[in-house]
């Protein structure tokens, strides 16, 4: 438990007015810090006093479960108890508190960082230990769809703000005892609850092992994002591929951490992380798995060419028009070079100029008032296309070619900030070597991602180095009677997920009597 | 171009001699200096406009020499 | 203490040493010397090739997890052993630098007439290098997708072109004269296959050693079954000017014409040029500077991977002074200046560690 | 430690590229500063021997006048002569005048999407390997670009409007491409007349395009190129050419006929396909070739009145063989006149007699017009087409 700054680690004191004031100036005299001083028992004369934060505690069970109990119902208990307040703390614990959680603490530093997080601390005079009641209560936004992984046939659930809310709803996929959520605070000040997510038996110790530390490294005082998180944590922060991959849908997470992934959750943020990251796996989209295997491998395909076209279209484009026009099909040859006709910038600039507007509206679009959003996308559609082009600034053809890149950008989007800096550096390359320096950097792009590692796990498996088993959720989507094994490359324990063999096939026999007359 | 040159050559002394300084690696420093200085006298010579001998040739015509093809 | 952390499966070696073969050999026809018969003469080549596999794999089985600088010094002791490894070195540096030097050539006349050699050599070098320093592992991942890529372009040439090929371009079958089909052989015998003992380097990082020769054996006769095909595509779609064109590849390339539509593809040839020959380059610099590092006992290749890259390229500026004599040389001394390296020295290291009985503590660990 | 290597490294390429900023990037070329030439010809001046190439050369703003694309130019759409431009220079050697030409014209040449070469008729005789040498050396050359030999001289021909093309030069290329494909005469590309042109023996072609006059329907005068023969060349020298007949015949003998239509007297057919090989037979001293062809076809008309029968089919297969075997030995006949091997008879026994080959082809030349030719013609008449009987019966 990462104490902060009060680090040394005072016990409670049997005086109540002590153990008040070392709470009064630990958590300061801000105003929703209610400390409520009390007598109890049945010749109320033990002071006691009840500490909570208002507005992180649920004020009914706090009204009638807690302080009711302790003030009325002690009353009426005849029997006089023996003046031994520990008892008391005791018997309050067993039978007067009608709550859930209680525990009973001695250190005061504990009290303290539960009572941020939520709880209520009882104290008495002459105890030196104090009952924590987890009454967590405020207001929290309602689960709701999906905002950014859209998909149609699949859940329309996806994560919270709510830490507990979370794991509730990856329990309620994973219905496994072995299902484990280990959890620790990251963060001096903002004290953040962080759980890693994962499935005894299928997920790798080793790689529990890793996250572990790589979390308890990070010492930084605030953890406001679970972004925050993955810079802390990612294999390679210099390369531009994300190593760290992130869903705001439950099912995905679910279907990752069954596959022998952990995934990471983060109070207080709607999106868990979810490692090793394969580059595939920008790739792979939940649909894939809830539509049928043809049409998902189809889609799949489409992805990757939209993804190749988004980042090479331009630079190829850009080198055919500058150096190779002899690979230009006559026809078509002649068609660009008239429309090449009297424009005034050099091919490189003019796509340079066009993908550097294309990103301008883009993000207008995206930072802009919904409202606005729309009149801005007209604007650029309108204007800058359609005029630009009768203006002879800028020719048709490259219109063409930068309106393609940009909507195949919207392919992938876990790898639309990587393909949009590629682009400009293919669009450069191409207009300044061709093709050669495009192959090159394609080249030297490859043995990167090759070099890369996400928690020990070759980047660019199950291709590379290859896999045939794992290959059978890359370019095609097998069917999932056919994928018996967990993705090798991930190397789980437990390999087999399920039973060979289950393909289904029609029943050996009609069982309905109308057929065989 | 011996601007150039130089300018290539004092790039890679940067990025290598204070990793290898820091670790103090002064073998792999020296090995590293040797060839770097040859490479820096090579291209010196060769920015300068003067050829060096095509060593492949030289090796193919002794060869050819030798055994008369 | 090992200078190469990374291990490559048997698979990504054959997969490694079907880009290596294919370097520059897709570029500088093999066996072009022999006309029509090239073909046979690449088939020859290949035998004599998987001879000269045979005897480089035994020696790395014999001492397994060792490159050859090591095991020259287990056999020839420090001095002489660090001298022949040098000699080795030279020969990898020289194969780097040949290669680099074609293929600014190729780029030159077919793509680039304008760019100064210089800086398309030191584009392609500073890529090697960047690869180099990632290692071989990083090499070997690469060449699955890239060798893939480029057998898929040469099957999808081959029947694009396929309805210019006239097959009886091809007979007269063996109209060479023997000796000239076996020179020719023999050249393809050196290169592109015997440069594959570039691998003595490698070899020491296969993770099963024992089946690193079926591994060699297969890249080897897979990349040569394409260059045959390659060589009989050439050949029946060009006639009798396969044999004068500089780039016969090239050239056949550009004869597919599908409907004017799929037209003008030979810059598929092009790229599979350009990284073919990037694995090439990449595996005679890797063993370099991994040799020197290990001759001057270093701890880390890494620093000279530069300053060696620099030497190729000067090396590869003024090796030859025209592309005559980089064909001749192709044709006439490579064949023999490579028996050396290819053949003696590892046959005579062999003979040496079986004489000598080495190695007594067994070079098992890797 | 390694990734800061990583990050210096890419900070060397960049330091690499930046003096090819600095020096602009030599190879690069931007597509309005090209002038695309679509058609070369060359032409050599009897008396001086002066060289003379012709370039016709896209203009692309006219196409996009005549594409009506945005207005400009707009009203000379189908006015193809404003679509190419012809110029020419002459220099003493082929290179000479290429780079002539390229001095002196406003925009880079740029020969990669050249269509048609062509030839003009001295030229052609004077011998056009320098032309051919220094076309080939150079990357500008494609192996699939077309011969042709102009009945006159090249520039003219090259000068000649196409009704529908408004690039001439491609309408060349596919006139010649489609009298291939209804096998009238042979279309050769660059690679198959080097070839020819490598193997001793065998003689080169190209199609001869002569200019004919028409009448416009405005009653004016317009040029119109036609194909109306194929050169025969003896190495890189051009000696004769075959009529329409005898290409026809050619066509047969080295199984080049794709479809196409034959007449035979009383009756016309459609050529379905055509298969033909070429046997040679060396006995002792003497060479024996045999050129076994196999047609089918379709009767297209018939004027006679016989009844519609497979009596009457078989006939016209009989006719259709003679009519074959003539065309193929009128293409012989010419042949050994011009003593040119033009079916590549010498590559078949090069092919089939390798040890004997070397003198045979040393003494080619004498051999070759008393070589024995025996065509065989196996014909076979398919279909009778939508009515099965003749109207007006005798």
């Amino acid at each position: 438990m990462a104490a902060g700054q009060f680090s040394s680690a005072v016990s409670l004191s049997k005086n109540l007015e002590e153990n008040l004031r070392i709470l009064r100036e630990a958590l300061g005299s801000s105003n929703d810090v209610i400390i409520r001083d009390m007598k109890i028992s049945s010749d109320s004369n033990v002071d006691t006093a009840v500490i909570y934060i208002d507005g992180l505690v649920d004020r009914g069970l706090l009204n009638h479960d807690i302080l009711r109990p302790l003030m009325f119902n002690l009353q009426l208990i005849k029997d006089n108890l023996s003046h031994n307040h520990t008892s008391l703390i005791d018997y309050i614990k067993s039978s007067v508190l009608t709550v859930g959680q209680i525990t009973v603490v001695q250190d005061i530093d504990i009290v303290i960082s539960k009572v941020l997080t939520g709880h209520i601390a009882i104290l008495a005079e002459g105890v030196t230990r104090a009952l924590l009641i987890d009454a967590k209560g405020w207001e929290t936004r309602r689960i709701e769809e999906p905002k950014n992984e859209l998909s149609v046939r699949g859940s329309k659930e996806s994560f919270t703000e709510t830490l507990r809310t979370n794991t509730a709803l990856l329990r309620r996929r994973i219905r496994d005892p072995r299902l484990t959520f280990e959890s620790l605070q990251i963060g001096e000040r903002s004290k953040t609850d962080v759980s890693i997510a994962y499935v005894k038996g299928i997920t790798p110790e080793s790689l529990i092992e890793e996250i572990n530390q790589r979390l308890q490294r990070i010492d930084t005082d605030s953890i406001l994002d679970v972004s925050y998180i993955e810079q802390f944590i990612e294999d390679s922060p210099s390369s531009l591929f994300p190593t760290v991959g992130s869903s705001e849908r439950p099912d995905v997470v679910a279907a990752r951490i069954l596959e022998g992934r952990a995934a990471i959750l983060l109070d207080g943020s709607p999106v868990a992380l979810v490692v090793p990251f394969l580059f595939i796996e920008g790739f792979q989209n939940p649909d894939d798995y809830y539509a049928r295997p043809f049409f998902a491998t189809l889609i799949r395909w489409v992805r990757l060419l939209g993804y190749l076209l988004s980042i090479y279209l331009p630079g190829i484009f850009v080198s055919l028009k500058t150096f190779h026009p002899e690979l230009f099909p006559t026809q078509l040859l002649i068609s660009v070079a008239a429309a090449r006709e009297g424009l005034p910038l050099p091919v490189v600039l003019e796509a340079l100029l066009m993908l550097l507007l294309f990103e301008i509206l883009r993000e207008a679009g995206l930072r802009m008032p919904r409202s606005l959003g729309q009149a801005v996308s007209i604007v650029g559609a309108l204007v800058i296309g359609q005029a630009a082009v009768s203006a002879g600034l800028v020719g048709a053809p490259m219109v063409i070619v930068i309106a393609t890149t940009a909507i195949a950008s919207f392919l992938v989007i876990p790898y639309a900030e990587t393909g949009t800096l590629y682009r400009f550096i293919m669009t450069i390359a191409g207009g300044l070597l061709g093709l050669l320096g495009i192959a090159l950097v394609s080249i030297e792009i490859l043995s990167h991602l090759a070099s890369l590692r996400s928690l020990g796990v070759a980047y660019l498996s199950p291709v590379t180095p290859l896999n045939i088993r794992g290959l059978r959720d890359t370019f095609i989507r097998a069917p999932l009677w056919a994928m018996d094994n967990r993705p090798a490359s991930l190397d789980s324990p437990d390999t087999r997920r399920q039973s060979p063999g289950q393909m289904p096939r029609p029943p050996k026999t009609s069982f309905r009597q109308g057929d065989n007359q | 171009m011996s601007a150039l040159v130089l300018i290539g050559f004092g790039a890679i002394a940067l990025i290598q001699i204070p990793g290898l300084v820091r670790k103090q690696w002064w073998r792999e420093l020296i090995c590293f200096t040797v060839f770097w200085s040859l490479g820096l006298v090579l291209a010196v010579i060769l920015s300068m406009g003067i050829k060096l001998p095509p060593l492949t040739t030289i090796i193919n015509e002794t060869i050819t020499g030798i055994l008369k093809i | 203490m090992h200078l190469e952390k990374g291990k490559i499966s048997n698979f990504q070696l054959s997969v490694l040493i079907i880009g290596f073969i294919f370097g520059a050999s897709v570029i500088i026809a093999p066996g072009q010397g022999a006309g029509h018969d090239a073909w046979i003469a690449i088939a020859l080549g290949l035998i004599e090739g998987l001879l000269i596999a045979w005897i480089f794999t035994a020696l790395a089985r014999h001492f397994k997890g060792k490159t050859l600088v090591e095991i020259n010094s287990l056999v020839y002791g420090k001095f002489l052993g660090n001298f022949i490894s040098i000699l080795f070195i030279w020969y990898l540096f020289h194969l780097g630098a040949l290669v680099l030097n074609n293929y600014s050539r190729f780029l030159k006349l077919e793509l680039y007439p304008a760019t100064p050699k210089i800086l398309t050599l030191i584009l392609i070098m500073l890529v090697c290098a960047s690869s180099v320093r990632r290692g071989i592992e990083v090499l070997a991942r690469c060449s699955l997708i890239l060798v893939t890529l480029t057998v898929f372009v040469v099957i999808f040439d081959t029947l694009l072109v396929a309805p210019h090929m006239y097959l009886h371009n091809l007979l007269p079958v063996l109209e060479v004269p023997i000796g000239k089909l076996l020179w020719n052989s023999h050249a393809t015998a050196t290169f592109p296959f015997g440069d594959a003992v570039a691998f003595l380097m490698v070899l020491a990082f296969v993770n099963k050693p024992e089946k690193s020769r079926s591994a060699v054996f297969k890249g080897i006769v897979i990349a040569g079954l394409v260059l045959i095909i390659v060589a009989v595509r050439n050949a029946a779609v060009l006639g009798q000017m396969a044999a004068i064109y500089t780039y016969p590849s090239y050239i056949t390339a550009r004869v597919i014409d599908v409907g004017d539509v799929l037209t003008r593809v030979e810059v598929l040839v092009a790229v599979d040029l350009i990284t073919m020959g990037f694995f090439k380059i990449s595996v005679a610099y890797y063993g370099t500077v991994l040799g020197l590092a290990q001759v001057f006992n270093l701890r880390s290749y890494r620093p000279i991977i530069l300053p060696i890259g620099i030497l190729m390229v000067i090396l590869a500026l003024t090796n030859v002074s025209n592309t005559a004599e980089m064909f001749d040389f192709a044709n006439k001394g490579y064949p023999i200046y490579t028996i050396p390296f290819q053949i003696a020295i590892p046959l005579i290291t062999l003979l040496l560690a079986k004489l000598r009985k080495l190695p007594q503590t067994g070079g098992e660990q890797a | 430690m390694k990734r800061k290597h990583r990050l210096t490294i890419y900070l060397f390429i960049l330091l690499v590229i930046i003096p090819v900023f600095i020096s602009g990037c030599w190879d690069s070329i931007e597509l309005n500063k090209l002038s695309i030439i679509s058609g070369l010809g060359w032409d050599i001046d009897a008396d001086t021997g002066q060289v003379t190439l012709t370039f016709q050369s896209i203009i692309p703003n006219e196409i996009k006048g005549a594409a009506g694309s945005n207005g400009s130019g707009g009203q000379r759409r189908g006015d193809p002569l404003h679509t190419i431009q012809l110029d020419s220079s002459t220099g003493s050697s082929a290179y000479d005048a290429l780079n002539r030409y390229s001095q002196h014209s406003s925009r880079r040449t740029f020969y990669q999407h050249t269509q048609v070469y062509v030839f003009g008729h001295s030229a052609a005789q004077q011998g056009i390997y320098p032309f051919l040498d220094s076309i080939s050396r150079n990357p500008i050359n494609r192996p699939n670009v077309l011969m042709a030999v102009a009945e006159k001289n090249a520039s003219d021909t090259l000068s000649v409007e196409d009704g529908m093309e408004n690039i001439q030069a491609i309408g060349m290329a596919a006139e010649i491409k489609l009298s291939a494909e209804y096998s009238k005469y042979p279309s050769i590309t660059f690679l198959e007349f080097a070839n020819r042109l490598i193997s001793k023996t065998t003689a080169p072609l190209a199609p001869m395009i002569g200019i004919i006059e028409q009448t416009a329907p405005k009653g004016d005068r317009v040029k119109k190129a036609r194909i109306n023969g194929t050169a025969v060349f003896n190495g890189d020298r051009m000696i004769g050419q075959l009529n329409e007949d005898e290409s026809r015949g050619l066509l047969w003998a080295i199984n080049k006929i794709k479809k196409g239509f034959l007449v035979i007297p009383g009756a016309n057919l459609e050529i379905v396909s055509a298969k033909s090989i070429i046997v040679p037979e060396l006995q002792g001293d003497k060479i024996m070739i045999t050129i076994a062809i196999d047609e089918e076809s379709n009767l297209l008309e018939y004027d006679g009145h016989r009844e519609i029968s497979s009596a009457l089919l078989q006939d016209l297969e009989k006719d259709q063989a003679q009519e074959i075997e003539s065309q193929v030995m009128a293409a012989v006949e010419k042949s050994r006149a011009l003593n040119a091997d033009v079916f590549g008879f010498g590559e078949a026994v090069h092919r089939r007699y390798k040890k004997e080959w070397p003198d045979l082809k040393a003494r080619w030349e004498e051999i070759y017009p008393n070589i024995e030719v025996v065509v065989k013609v196996k014909t076979h008449v398919n279909e009778i087409g939508e009515i099965k009987k003749t109207m007006i019966k005798d």
